[in-house]
């Protein structure tokens, strides 16, 4: 290994990264004035980043720069002055703070939901809906060189078979989700296979999603190898036997706090 | 003045909702234009929206402190860290990088927001495990069915699993049997079912959440307006 | 001795979580210490992306779109390394950008290191365009004409007359793009918004759960292909002979897998232990 | 095991050798590409049967009048067909096996809207080769999406069932509604807590207001909050979103008002946290371990904070109600919750709760409508597999109907 100076900042970072990162760890212990300081900067850090972001990339952004520079080359022009728009729309919404007026930021909302509902509504029918039932309808068989086949390959995902299973669960499923209509004789048996494919697959994505859950974990667990390392002061285990002592001296306190009352 | 305060806002959703659900099939760029500002817009009035939710905060955390509540020191460590934040953004410039090199509201966000969101989120891997524990019961048929799955999904997904439950060919006389091994059971279970169920209920959350958008357009659910059935 | 066990049961069956914890914190610790190197089982839809790249002729445009932030480093960012060694090493022309705003530092950074390894220069084989607001407005703007979407790129080079971006109008020129998503603005919205309309071939990176979601858009060739998780990640770096951090961790995995796996079986054991009490009881 | 039916086809048997030189192409004319934004035009010829892969077309392209033809576009001639499933029948641009290339406009070629551009082919084959006449055709933007009118009229006659539907409950408003085991658990849930002296937790999840799935959760808030007010139990509504937490604080409002009991309604009964996922889920799970609440309520659209929040709160022993529309989620609520509402379940919860007959009557609505589509489903796979076997693309009419059309 080459001699590589890491510089002080990323020095300090490491250790206030692991810190913050023990601190939320105790959480798994039980709630402690460390998991709760953790929580309370986390937060308070992640309010503040919001607003400068918010600042910077919106008001500054999308508001001021248009409107500066559009007023300085076109000020006469009609669509120098949209971004106002919004921005009185915004203003709108903060009439929330004067209950006689907060009526007003009615106007807002309806703005944003009506925006929301229409574009929602033909996507969602072409991505949601038609692109999925076409999806799902696809012929039973093939025409190959030997004439009509079907296929029972169930490793395939385009197999006859297959097709066959998915309209099946599909279709059940979807009768699952029936309200109005009672669950019971041959419909009985609609849903509870349709119970079935759900469970099913749900199943399958909770054992999916494990290894992504690990991963994340392994990811902190590497982040903290590294910064056990001398170039950053050892700066894991010094703080995680720091945390460790707090939390036995927190608690050793609480038992005598609760022995004496 | 019932006019401004029911009927406004309707027509307003109802006229945002029209235009912008016929966007969808005016292929001209006028149209395209269109949906870009507006979505523009929309970042605009939800930044104005902030102002209510830092209010909210101060609110809540300024109470604490004035009664000093329990845990209130905890509220003035929140204070402090929006206000060190805030100054520091606004310092650099809200630019987290400038001339090649760090800024401090960089140095911030890399080694506190990115380290404590990784913690929290790595979080699940120890409450996937004890949800595992007391979930995955064999109490009924249908949990059985969870059970297992999930159990085989687990085995189909990394290399020791794999190891332990590979596929198998037997030929028996003329026939050749494919017995599957976890990985072709797990490629299966996500190709096929998984697919037939996710469709099904992107099929019905969709019909549904169209069926909303209707009504909002229509003017017949309003309850975003604020309940307010007849102010 | 048979009450013995069933208490034995009663107890393990309320275990205390903090064991857990501690089992899994060990499973993951351990193997990364001192990694033991199991085989990989190449999937065909990973396969199917490195097909396609591997098909590629050189100098054709390669779009990929970090859609995440830090918080899926683990998972997605092992992804971007095999993809973009994959890329550079077919000589392709790399267009790198974010859509979150968050992940802006972390992509910068994992394709400035993987450019220094393989000597490519900014500019010429490469470029970052950073993040634009925007979400999908920026993939339909981006499709009208990438040098308004992007006037500059992170570097604030102006993009116009890179000699990357050659012959690259709008989103119609890219050859092939992948995108890296953690959740909402990602494989989808470049579907319903990019892919549809502007006709490039593209396919997916996933966090591993949100892979399972996007297998009907798979099925339906919406995507050519998928990667998902740490394990896609793995199966990437074999498929192009540079194992790396994921399969190291896939050891790791491999463990907490198993840890789980016989936790859900004992837990199965005490349940079917005590069940059978309670049957003759009632 | 395979099923094989014998079955008559035709070998097209054509080589180079017996195709002859290259001719001209039949049918050569250049149009607008339909249903696009403008800036490209498309080229339409006949197939022929000479058309092989050693034989390829140019396409070479002039600003009208001609200036100098530039070379736009190569490829083999037995490529770019029109192949079923690329147009839907009624917005055809083309006959079925012609030939049909779209030219963009380029940096090499641009296309200007309202010019006229001559284009004409090249065929060519080895040494010998053999041009078409050259067409005109003029670009522009178009106003209508013509291949998505299957998109539109479903839309209409989606919205004509649900009106229908609601008219109808509005007439006869006690339609049959299967049970929704979550829902019965709500009243159980505040009853426990009330008992308990604990507060009950609601989350609307990190949806904004445009979100269906937030709009469901405040309907239910509303709903719940109503009950609440009755039993004089605390609520607390953390929120992740500025504009719901002031939707939800006048819905709360309202239904305090409604239940009789302005007087009990607080003001911080919502409030907000920060806008982050996890430092949200931090604090809501911190929040869950000092006040322990005796019942948490998910409701809304959720991300990876699912599985953190329902696990801190079932070590706090609460009872647990998720309703989520967000699939990816569902597995972590069924497992960790005492009772969960799946995907659309979340939409019908609030009709339950109210009985509105809008509600009711959009359930009755959707259900027709599904019905319908597991209709198309079933029938639609018959037709796609009879059409195989009959050879025939007549089934396309009922079959392009629920195809997604770009």
């Amino acid at each position: 290994m080459p001699e590589q100076l890491i510089p002080t900042s990323v020095v300090l970072g490491a250790w206030v990264a692991t810190g913050l990162t023990l601190f939320i760890y105790s959480f798994l212990y039980k709630d402690n004035p460390l998991f709760k300081l953790g929580e309370h900067l986390y937060v308070g850090v992640s309010i503040g980043y919001s607003v400068v972001l918010v600042w910077y990339t919106v008001f500054f952004r999308l508001l001021w720069e248009p409107l500066k520079k559009g007023i300085a080359e076109h000020p006469a022009a009609l669509g120098t002055y949209e971004p106002v728009i919004p921005a009185l729309l915004g203003l709108l919404i903060l009439t929330q703070f004067f209950p006689r007026v907060s009526w007003l930021s009615r106007i807002a909302f309806a703005f944003i939901v009506g925006f929301g509902s229409g574009v929602a509504i033909p996507r969602t029918v072409s991505s949601y809906i038609l692109k999925q039932i076409e999806d799902t309808v696809n012929p039973l068989i093939t025409m190959g060189a030997n004439g009509l086949s079907m296929g029972f390959d169930l490793a395939s995902p385009q197999s006859g078979i297959n097709t066959i299973i998915l309209l099946i669960g599909v279709v059940s499923v979807l009768f699952y989700f029936f309200f109005s209509v009672e669950h019971s004789g041959p419909g009985m048996v609609a849903a509870r296979t349709g119970i079935y494919f759900l469970m099913i697959a749900f199943g399958a994505a909770f054992g999916y999603t494990v290894m992504s859950r690990m991963s994340l974990l392994i990811g902190r667990f590497r982040d903290l190898i590294t910064f056990a390392g001398a170039e950053y002061g050892y700066a894991t285990p010094v703080l995680l036997l720091v945390t460790v002592l707090s939390l036995a001296g927190w608690e050793l306190a609480a038992r005598r706090k609760g022995g004496e009352e | 003045m019932i006019f401004l305060k029911r009927q406004l806002p309707l027509a307003i959703t109802f006229v945002m909702g029209v235009a912008f659900a016929l966007q969808y099939y005016i292929p001209h760029p006028v149209s395209e234009a269109a949906i870009t500002k507006v979505s523009d817009w929309m970042k605009i009035i939800s930044g104005f929206a902030l102002v209510l939710g830092i209010a909210s905060v101060f609110h809540v955390h300024a109470v604490k402190i004035r009664r000093q509540a329990p845990g209130w020191g905890y509220s003035g460590v929140l204070f402090a860290a929006i206000v060190t934040t805030m100054a520091v953004g606004f310092w650099s410039g809200g630019e987290s990088k400038a001339d090649g090199s760090q800024t401090a509201f960089g140095w911030l966000y890399d080694y506190t927001m990115v380290p404590l969101q990784g913690t929290m989120f790595s979080i699940l891997a120890f409450f996937i495990a004890s949800a595992a524990y007391r979930a995955f019961r064999a109490r009924s048929p249908e949990a059985s069915v969870l059970l297992v799955s999930a159990v085989v999904v687990m085995m189909g997904r990394v290399p020791l699993g794999q190891t332990l439950l590979p596929g198998m060919q037997i030929s028996i006389g003329q026939f050749l049997f494919k017995i599957p091994g976890a990985w072709d059971i797990t490629q299966w279970l996500m190709n096929v079912l998984n697919s037939a169920v996710r469709r099904a209920i992107l099929i019905g959350v969709s019909m549904g959440s169209v069926a909303l958008s209707l009504k909002i357009i229509l003017g017949k659910e309003r309850s975003y307006l604020g309940g307010g059935k007849d102010q | 001795m048979k009450g013995l066990l069933k208490d034995l049961a009663r107890r393990m069956i309320a275990i205390d979580r903090r064991i857990i914890f501690l089992l899994i914190a060990c499973a993951t610790l351990l193997p990364l210490l001192n990694p033991f190197g199991l085989p990989i089982k190449v999937s065909p839809e990973v396969q199917a992306v490195y097909e396609y790249i591997e098909a590629m002729p050189e100098r054709s445009v390669f779009l990929l779109s970090f859609d995440f932030d830090p918080s899926s480093k683990p998972e997605l960012e092992p992804q971007a390394v095999a993809l973009l060694r994959h890329a550079f090493r077919k000589n392709l022309r790399v267009i790198v950008m974010t859509h979150w705003i968050t992940g802006t530092g972390l992509a910068d950074g994992v394709v400035t290191q993987v450019a220094a390894e393989t000597g490519k220069t900014r500019g010429k084989d490469y470029v970052f365009l950073g993040w634009a607001p925007g979400g999908y407005a920026l993939i339909i703007s981006m499709g009208q004409d990438l040098y308004k979407a992007f006037p500059s790129d992170y570097s604030k080079t102006p993009t116009l007359g890179m000699p990357v971006l050659e012959g690259v109008r709008n989103l119609r020129d890219v050859n092939y793009m992948v995108s890296l998503a953690a959740g909402g603005a990602g494989i989808e919205m470049w579907y319903v918004f990019g892919k549809d309309k502007y006709r490039f071939e593209m396919a997916g990176g996933a966090t591993g759960v949100i892979a399972p979601g996007l297998y009907p858009f798979l099925r339906s060739g919406q995507i050519n292909g998928l990667i998902g998780g740490l394990q896609g990640a793995a199966e990437y770096e074999t498929l192009i002979g540079r194992k790396g951090m994921a399969v190291a961790g896939m050891d790791a995995q491999s463990a907490t897998h198993f840890v789980i796996i016989v936790l859900v079986v004992l837990c199965n054991v005490f349940y079917f232990a005590l069940r059978g009490d309670k049957g003759k009881r009632v | 095991m395979i099923l094989a039916l014998p079955f008559f086809f035709l070998l097209l048997i054509g080589g180079p050798a017996f195709a002859g030189p290259p001719t001209s192409p039949e049918g050569f004319r250049v149009l607008d590409t339909p249903n696009d934004a403008g800036q490209s035009l498309s080229l339409v010829w006949k197939a022929s049967p000479s058309d092989s892969k050693d034989r390829t077309v140019q396409a070479w392209a002039a600003e009208s009048p001609p200036a100098a033809f530039k070379k736009v576009a190569e490829f083999p001639s037995n490529t770019r067909y029109v192949r079923t499933g690329d147009f839907p029948w009624w917005a055809q641009p083309a006959g079925k096996g012609d030939h049909y290339l779209k030219l963009p406009s380029s940096q090499a070629f641009p296309i200007t809207d309202g010019k006229p551009y001559a284009v004409k082919l090249l065929i060519r084959e080895g040494e010998q080769e053999a041009w078409s006449e050259a067409a005109e055709g003029v670009s522009a933007p178009n106003y209508f999406n013509t291949a998505q009118v299957n998109n539109l009229v479903f839309v209409l006659a989606f919205t004509g069932v649900l009106l229908g539907s609601i008219a109808a409950a509005r007439r006869n408003p006690h339609v049959y509604l299967r049970r929704i085991a979550g829902l019965d658990a709500v009243e159980e849930a505040i009853g426990r807590s009330t008992e308990m002296g604990r507060p009950i937790l609601y989350l609307t999840g990190s949806g904004g207001m445009s979100d269906v799935s937030t709009i469901a959760a405040t309907v239910i808030l509303g709903q719940v909050a109503k009950k609440v007010a009755h039993y004089e139990t605390t609520l607390k509504v953390p929120h992740r979103d500025p504009i719901v937490m002031a939707v939800c604080r006048e819905i709360v409002k309202e239904a305090y008002v409604e239940a009789g009991r302005p007087d009990a309604f607080k003001e911080d009964t919502n409030f907000f946290i920060t806008d982050d996922q996890f430092s949200y889920t931090a604090a809501v799970d911190g929040i869950m371990l000092r006040e322990k609440p005796a019942a948490n309520f998910f409701m809304g659209s959720y991300f990876a904070e699912s599985l953190l929040l329902t696990e801190t709160g079932a070590s706090t022993g609460a009872i647990q109600i998720a309703g989520t529309d967000s699939d990816h989620q569902l597995p972590f609520f069924v497992t960790t919750c005492d009772y969960t509402l799946i995907g659309e379940e979340l939409y019908a919860a609030s009709a339950y709760l109210s009985r509105e007959p809008v509600l009711v009557g959009t359930l009755r609505g959707q259900d027709f409508s599904k019905a319908f589509i597991m209709g198309v489903m079933v029938i639609g796979t018959a037709l796609a597999t009879a059409g195989v076997m009959f050879q025939t693309d007549a089934f396309n009419y009922f079959l392009d109907l629920f195809r997604d059309f770009k």
